[in-house]
């Protein structure tokens, strides 16, 4: 099998520190990335930098250190921003793609959903874009429907169509479903539901670290993405839309930052994007993701991109070569992202991972927060291993070896 | 300790074997509890007989080796006890009985999640207050 | 003037590389700290040793990486729950103390507060203590009225008792004002709204920094702090109250990690505190916390709090010999905490700032979060200097001696 | 550039002794702004007369010597003119007035803050587009 390299993966693991570590005595294999990346060298650098430099709380500052602080932070918008072809204007900072649903839900769909509307998901997403939905339906007396998925693990987009012509009020989807890999037409998806007057929620956690995106290309009204799982910061991330959409909605949390004028019986608020920045925002860690951006953009997200579809068709030619072995999703590696879930005999998934872990290889076992999609499935749990910049085929090897170390034990 | 030491046959054995698996026809404690972690799930039912005994234990469930063996074990060592024994139970019993495995504290909630659904459903039939310092410390 | 140290400042100072800085080629004189403090080494070298170390995801993980990450990540909640004298199962991590008061306005608020329903808080609040309570009451029909101030800067005790008479629902208020310095009986308090049955929320941002605070003796129902201004990380803060009392809560955010089960119309919550913990945590800047708090206790409170009395003692009294300066809150450094905000002449706050700036010392300037304050005070503006374990007596010298440039630049 | 370049002699004089400031009994403009940083705050008055042109310009606000100096300065400069002059006017303009001082870009705010109200209240009054671009980056 011919292991092309989009780019020097070795020279890329040298950025990453974790990497030298030995789990178990073993070199430490990480393919866990749909959970959370590692961060490279750059990125810690940055926050030691600010924490070492120039600490300060922004916005409301005239001192030096508050003025390096602000315009670090702002930057740091800017770069994440143009990242993702979004308005920094439109660009909020929040904890991670749960909060930024949430805050759809709270600021867009308190206001915007009423009784008797139908709110659509699919069965393949994140409990991050269905619970907030269920529990809004609940509150308005909507109804979240979803839509269901075609034995390969894509969308079934004649149901998709037929919600559609119930004229929901809102559409949420994954660009990138975390177990399945399937790669949603999000841009279609938005098209169509535009048409009919839907509001979209796309969730991109699993693309914007992965593969080349352009939010205003995509066409989605809400996008949401996580940094810990683009090599930057824990605690950070962002949700996208257009200025003019923010400043319709209501504020979410409240408080300091947020407002401009307070008097005793209201308030009025900041402008976008501040307007959803409640309080001391995540400074230090909003400027890791702007240095995670300008690494990714060192390498480019297309070869990131090429690179993780090299890697994604080595496992799944290693993997299925694996008697007892079932892969979920789409067959073809250009149509998924660079996770693969698997069930491997009887043998449980957090079994797996406990053998695996022996090994040096860091798997995630469990639902991986997609209980609906487990039902699907009609298993319990599944493995999953989830590549990144700095996987190798040698990780994948890893991983085999690990398998068949465990068929041994399970006397398979 | 090696996966080797945890994946004994024995274990292998009551996984794949369960015993005292399945539902009663009758029965005084009906207790249910899931871990967040992974989803693994037990139900357990008891028959309280004379002399606050447990007559019949049973249980379903889905999960791990080591959450699937561990409650089947469980059931064959509860059966016959009086209901006082649950009481008294503690996480080490359990871990004996599983042959003292060296489990990662994610792994220690699957080996006693058994005994949560057990201890719950008792402690609820007694009136009692289950006490959440018999689990460990981690969701 | 006896300058005692309650310990070692120079040596402590060690302890914070960002001291080491020049400002417009002068030695830094931070003294923004009730903005947010700077970190000490040990903190920055605990997220650098998580992220080369054991960066992982938590909770759902089986790995060693996942299985140390969430040991040291549940070690912070222990250690911070400890510091503050509450229960570890009920305290919640939050990005700062304006998430604290939102989640108690959504979780609690929404299911509690009713038409008609009266809440209080005071005039000395932070913006975070003051909107949330604005747009709960707007969503509800109920009432927020204010506790006044006596002109000492202390909170008119009998004016709250009047109020205490409406019964209201709830009574909002903050341990130590970060305008004022006024430290409130919060204890006192929360004794007479309970006795009429109102839940309480206090807002400890200013408080726990820089005091020993016990939560179970304050006996508040909710407590909240934010991490950045206690030498912690930005991005985390906790808050407190008793396990039961959030237990019947309805959960705030929704997705992730805070549930238990997920069906298609429906989903049950995860224990407490998970249940408020939706989505991916702010894992290493909790175990920043975590460090911090090490740090802190090292120290020991007691002996913070002697620090900064002294300081402020120091300040007071040299601030007083300016010609022109007007400083609020009360006089006894003993009750309060170690802030100071004054005004000079007709020198407005910003400008002072500015010229400060050039001297090396930061100082904050504007309405610090607090404009029902500013206006009870009339004027649309403060300067404010404030303390942390690191400031000395040189500090407060530099500070005068920038007031008196200022004087000389502004004609006075 | 020092503090002292800043504050100079004329920009404290219109900060303690501002020109213009008041309000005007007829006026076709009312404008009003301020900045969520400090809460300095400015309004401002127009009375446009024939030819477009800006016949009284008036202010109130409070706010530090930048911001102040900066309005009253400006209403001396806009009346008179055209109001298509406020169209043209750029934040160097601004600047120049102010003689050039080296501000940090939260103080800049504070400079602009004037021109912002007038620009809000004449592109108001002509239906246009107020661009936020010539403002500065920071709210
Ligand atoms: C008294 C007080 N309450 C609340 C806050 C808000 O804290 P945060 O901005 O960390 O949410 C602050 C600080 O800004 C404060 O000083
Ligand atoms: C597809 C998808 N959506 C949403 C999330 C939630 O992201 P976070 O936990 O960072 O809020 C994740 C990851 O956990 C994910 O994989």
């Amino acid at each position: 099998m011919l292991k092309a390299e989009a780019f020097e993966v070795a020279k890329v693991r040298e950025d990453f520190p974790i990497l030298k570590r030995k789990v178990h005595g073993k070199r430490l294999v990480y393919l866990d990335n749909a959970a959370t990346t590692q961060k490279p060298q750059l990125v810690v650098d940055a926050l030691v930098d600010f924490y070492t430099r120039y600490n300060s709380n922004v916005h409301r500052s005239v001192h030096t250190l508050g003025e390096e602080a602000t315009a670090a932070y702002e930057a740091a918008r800017s770069k994440t921003a143009k990242f993702v072809g979004a308005d920094p204007k439109g660009l909020v900072f929040v904890r991670g793609t749960t909060e930024a649903t949430n805050l759809v839900r709270f600021a867009w769909g308190e206001k915007n959903v009423k009784k008797g509307d139908v709110l659509v998901a699919t069965l393949m997403e994140h409990h991050s874009n269905i619970v907030p939905w269920q529990l809004l339906a609940r509150s308005k007396g909507a109804t979240l429907k979803y839509v269901g998925l075609n034995p390969d693990g894509t969308l079934d987009m004649g149901q998709l169509e037929d919600l559609l012509r119930e004229a929901p009020r809102l559409v949420a989807v994954a660009h990138c479903s975390n177990v399945l890999g399937t790669i949603n037409e999000v841009s279609a998806i938005c098209a169509m539901a535009k048409k009919v007057g839907a509001t979209t929620v796309v969730d991109g956690a699993q693309s914007v670290p992965h593969m080349p995106v352009d939010i205003g290309a995509v066409g989605a009204d809400f996008y949401a993405f996580s940094g810990h799982k683009m090599l930057a910061p824990t605690g950070v991330g962002a949700l996208a839309a257009r200025k003019e959409l923010l400043e319709e909605m209501d504020p979410f949390q409240s408080g300091g930052e947020m407002i401009k004028e307070v008097f005793e019986d209201h308030s009025t608020w900041n402008d976008v994007p501040y307007k959803f920045e409640a309080g001391t925002v995540n400074i230090a860690d909003a400027i890791g993701l702007g240095t995670a951006v300008d690494y990714l953009s060192s390498i480019g997200m297309e070869r990131v991109r090429k690179h993780e579809v090299a890697l994604l068709d080595y496992a799944l030619r290693a993997l299925s070569e694996v008697k007892g072995v079932k892969i979920y999703g789409p067959p073809d590696p250009a149509r998924r992202g660079g996770v693969v879930s698997f069930n491997y005999a009887d043998v449980h998934p957090h079994d797996l991972a406990t053998i695996l872990d022996e090994e040096g290889v860091a798997i995630r076992s469990g639902h991986h927060c997609a209980q609906l999609l487990m039902r699907w499935l009609d298993v319990p749990a599944t493995a999953r291993a989830s590549f990144h910049v700095y996987n190798s085929y040698d990780d994948v090897d890893a991983l085999t070896a690990g398998l068949h170390k465990a068929g041994k034990l399970f006397r398979l | 300790m090696s996966s080797a030491d945890i994946y004994r046959e024995v274990i292998l054995d009551y996984y794949r074997h369960p015993r005292n698996f399945g539902k009663l026809e009758k029965f005084d404690i009906d207790s249910h509890d899931s871990n967040p972690l992974c989803g693994d799930e037990i139900e357990m039912q008891v028959q309280v007989g004379s002399g606050q005994k447990m007559e019949e234990v049973k249980f379903t469930g889905k999960g791990c080796a080591i959450s699937q063996a561990s409650v089947s074990m469980l059931t064959e060592l509860a059966k016959g006890k009086p209901l006082g024994w649950v009481k008294e139970l503690s996480k080490e019993d359990v871990f004996k009985m599983l042959g003292n495995p060296d489990l990662g504290p994610s792994r220690v909630k699957c080996a006693l999640l058994g005994m949560k659904v057990l201890k719950t459903g008792v402690y609820g039939y007694l009136g009692a207050q289950y006490e959440e310092k018999d689990e460990g410390e981690l969701p």
